[in-house]
């Protein structure tokens, strides 16, 4: 099966009951991992990913510091039983390419800058997957990042939006992310109004993805009081 | 910090309150993955533990060609501790793995033979991944119970057509004894169960018991730079014994 | 150099005396590995990649057993650049090979399901493979259009009892559309199409974008360590899909 | 088959003809290695190991040092000839458990605080392999070690005991090995009366645990005669 | 099929038409690369192989520097798509001992003496493979490097030859490479009569070897001209 | 050391006191490993290698489906020698493995036909593995030679139901002929046989030839990273294959 064979949508409702607008469920949790410098768990539907964030600390070997800027690091990794057939825990490509987009998604908003010769780590772990996850992790990177004290331009937004037959669809599912026939992941500043992520696969005019944007950005600005909310209650909590 | 733990351990205290042989809060959750065949999250204390099961088909090895194969695997995700890096599984992943592994495989808790499909040909391969998502110590004992757990929630999927259709489910894999890892460190002349991370940074010795419900042991390992004495495994087999079964009766 | 190629920039002036809207000359020969199933080589104009097409017999996916795969690998060869070093495949390396891969691929360009020699057992699988030789930029562009020209002049070789037989051939691969892909890079507020390897030092973002003969775009993907505005991304993808119609004249 | 289910003894008599508590004919050669600090060979029966260390010896890249004592590092290995399947020469899970193990055997019997910044090497290959290999290692390394004129606290001497029905057995062969109940790996410093390795698998009661241990402790005192003749009989030969 | 069952030659003419002693056409290209400090093309018949030296550079990790010559690197590899079998580009065992006897017959002509603590990398891509890679890929370098300014004692110049039934051959193709009874490669500086590269495969009497190795020296002599001949035109045109 | 080396080799003389064409003493053992197939133990002068064969059941290559296959692999253990690390082949170790190979392969003292189990399915696989224990200088030729007296003593399995029966044989490798290797290094004008340790530390080139009992030469390759001149190779040539009859005279 490829995508556009498989039926995704029927009498306006997705396979997972939501309308094509509609996100699934969003869950944050703050610093659940202690021994972290900061760090943030984010569900979208039952897609749950870790984020956590070492640094900034000192780069060994010495060659690899930077002068003038701190380094940002990205890993992308999912569990071996996050998905259906068991994945083994060894990078694959996909991972590799993930991290490279992930750590850009970020990069924008630090001042790395503040902290030469320096690393900051953002490490990702995928618990369960169901389509999405990299968005997934953006966001609880863009929290962990913030936790940890990182300066930071702007907290980081993300999320998924897509097309089945004619209708544009937000925050994709694992068989939505196979089977649609456009799937783009998205990322920006939304205090800024900048893009920080794009990418698309699947035939699309100009005008569609024109309306995809939007839904994206207005999504990552609805995502931004759910960012800003998380770390304000935590604020008004603990400290 | 270091000897801050020893200070107290003179006075037979330690830096969280706890008795020498009582086991920090542990919290088990089940069936934390739907993907999952099985899951559990273990914590114990503020050490965090996925298991996950994932049921395959595989072939036989040729000397059991009738038997299912289990594979426990563990990663110490970057995530869980500042001092753990990418990469390939070092000697401690591995080593955790193995000491799981032994626990479960000879306390002949799962009936591998009840895991063959087609003589010869084809089994379920049970993958036991273990991901540490947080480091405070005694990561051992954690991940042996993550995976007792996840093992005794686990399904078998279902088979069509010699193929698996996933999220549908011909029954439970059948696990019939429930194997407790505990592991004690030596620090100077005292024996603390359920070490902390502060605590291990000082542990002379640790000894990992595997201790079986008709309190049979099913495996030993000892770890650490230092040597231990031979009164002290005796006490050391007996306290293991002892809190296997306060251990025992918080898992299904 | 960086600071002279920004300079020029303030005056819309580029290092080599190119429109920012303008390629630089693009040379594609076809044929070049006669071992190869198919191949090209594409400069762009200093940059080098020679694309060649390996056909093997594969089994196919599970999910998809009646359809051929595509592979599309990229070498960065130590010899194209100072900064390439020889071993496994870097970030850069894989990130191109895949964003080439998706252009073709969701161009549906390829007809996979003509690909099937025995359904469920065995089909044809196509490997790409990209090797950069000179690196003076925009290695994406490039490796793109040497990829789909080499696939368009890929035979498909003759089967006998089910081998291969190297050196004759039963036809060609069908090859239905030709996404082009384009390259658009950001410095400061101005757009530069095909940047050459000293305006990517100093790129703050970069968007390819693939386009099939219908102007739908396949593929988008966004590069570079800064960020990007909403209204670039429109001119962006104006100024790709009219590019695209130039380079897609000059494949035959 | 599997543990238990192979008749490993018949008429208190073992496959090979010992009886439960009786060893195999033990060989030690000192010195077997022109080019190492410090080499041996033992042999127990068919399972033949040798050892060889080198140094203490600077530690390079400099960031692996420690800067208050020694390094001691251990490869086990076996020749992919040594066992009935050929054996791929890359490292397997089980060579990084038992390096490691075999480690911490040795380490508590070397003064590693004497040569801070420094590596100790002790490598071990097995040449042919039929049942305890780790301990037939463990009395190899510890020769080498002291012909190395590596300071140490004692001798690490070590064996194999197990159980098969309702026997308990002393120094498995591979057979035993792999279908005896029990099997349990133990290491000492004799005169020092402390234990240095322990590893069992297979279901023991306690009081069977202990008998195993007493088993184990008498047969590593009558290795550390061994180990000691072998090192007086050298040096009064070639000193 | 082995060596010597397959027909290589039928009335004194070999499958490609060829006479026994007869090479393919060459064909050299300079300055192919840009990018790179020196760089040539060469082809033998439908054989093609690019070289492009880079340095004498500075050597990082500085614990591989040596203080008293610098290194020479080189690194053989074949493009996927060079062979009827797609190859990995992973290097694989024949690729690692081609690299190893490249840089031994080259590394006789270079003044490495003349810049310590550096190296200079060497890097080979054979785009199509019909035979005779590594000789065609040392007359490449050997152009690499004196393009690149390194210091030569002399040129390297490279051919294959071999034996087929009783005849022998010059300039081996990729089916007489794998099926004719003997196989030598040879490289040698002719301004110096030196030889710098000798293997062989195949049986031979000694008085077969000798007439092998006179055919080989004189054909180099001939490359000899034509590697002067394209510098001579290069730096006539160019310079 | 090294000019020492150097120094006696003015007056014709060796720091062993060997003749320049002189072996070291040669010890040969058979049998050394009852697991393998066939080994041997051989030292010369206090370099020590062993080799050892297994057979095991595996596929055969397209183009040859009735022959067996021959896999030489070498180690250098890191107990060897202060100079040797743990971890993958480097190109020392995989050049001797290939050298020696060569020597076998192109000698045809096995008649790999005769490994053919089933044609185009299953063949004998006959891995030579060696382990270098000791390095003392000259390993080539210690490991031809142990390589090739292992492969002498070789016992071919027997076969049950298409599996290997473990310690049960049915009958002996066939090897008809006794390719020896001898190792030839060039220090200034001298010519050496077998170089130990300190003098390869000195040698500008070594010639390797294999030669077998036609006294035909069946492989050549030259080492080190200095040249050699065109009458040296005639003398080579000569003592290589006269030095080969002496120590085949060794081999059963």
């Amino acid at each position: 099966m490829k995508r556009g064979e498989v039926k995704l949508i029927t009498d306006g409702k997705r396979i997972d009951g939501r309308k094509p607008e509609e996100m699934r469920n969003v869950e944050i949790k703050l610093d659940v991992i202690s021994r972290s410098d900061g760090s943030a768990e984010v569900a979208f539907g039952k897609t749950r990913v870790l984020a956590s964030v070492y640094g900034p600390r000192a780069l060994f070997p010495k060659y690899l510091q930077e002068h003038e800027t701190g380094i940002l690091r990205c890993r992308y990794s999912m569990a071996p039983f996050s998905v259906d057939e068991r994945k083994s825990p060894a990078p694959d490509r996909r991972s590799i390419e993930l991290s490279k987009v992930i750590r850009l998604a970020l990069e924008p908003a630090i001042f790395l800058e503040d902290f030469p010769k320096t690393v900051v780590d953002v490490y990702l772990e995928v618990i369960e997957a169901d389509g999405s996850t990299r968005v997934t992790g953006i966001n609880a990177s863009s929290l962990a990042l913030a936790l940890a004290g990182i300066p930071m331009r702007d907290l980081v937004c993300a999320c998924s939006v897509g097309k089945i037959n004619d209708t544009l669809i937000l925050d994709l599912n694992g068989r939505e992310d196979n089977y649609s026939e456009v799937d783009m992941a998205f990322a920006m500043m939304p205090g800024k109004g900048k893009i920080t992520l794009l990418q698309m696969d699947g035939l699309v005019t100009k005008e569609e993805l024109k309306k995809l944007i939007e839904i994206a950005k207005s999504t990552c600005e609805k995502i931004y009081e759910m960012q800003k909310n998380a770390l304000r209650e935590k604020y008004r909590v603990s400290e | 910090m270091d000897s801050y733990v020893l200070e107290l351990l003179e006075k037979g205290k330690r830096i969280d309150g706890r008795r020498l042989d009582e086991f920090r809060k542990i919290e088990i959750r089940e069936n934390v993955v739907e993907k999952a065949e099985g899951s559990a999250s273990v914590k114990i204390g503020e050490t965090h533990v996925i298991a996950g099961v994932k049921a395959e088909i595989a072939q036989p090895f040729p000397d059991s060609p009738d038997e299912g194969i289990l594979i426990v695997n563990a990663e110490f995700t970057p995530l869980a501790s500042p001092e753990f890096e990418p990469g390939p599984p070092g000697e401690d992943e591995i080593e955790l793995a193995r000491v799981v592994d032994r626990g479960i495989r000879e306390s002949k808790c799962i009936e591998l033979e009840k895991l063959c499909i087609q003589p010869g040909e084809k089994v379920w391969c049970i993958f036991v991944d273990i991901s540490v998502l947080n480091h405070q110590g005694n990561l051992l004992d954690a991940s042996a119970l993550a995976s007792l757990v996840a093992l005794r929630n686990t399904r078998i999927p279902k088979l069509e057509d010699g193929k698996i259709i996933r999220g549908e489910y011909q029954g439970k894999l059948p696990v019939i004894f429930k194997p407790i890892n505990v592991s004690i460190a030596k620090i100077r002349e005292n024996l603390l169960v359920d070490p902390n991370f502060e605590e291990e940074k000082v542990t002379e010795a640790k000894i990992s018991v595997a201790v079986r419900d008709d309190d049979k042991i099913c495996a030993i390992q000892k770890q650490g730079s230092k040597e231990i004495l031979f009164e002290e495994i005796d006490k050391i087999i007996d306290l293991a014994v002892e809190k296997s079964k306060e251990i025992r009766k918080l898992v299904k």
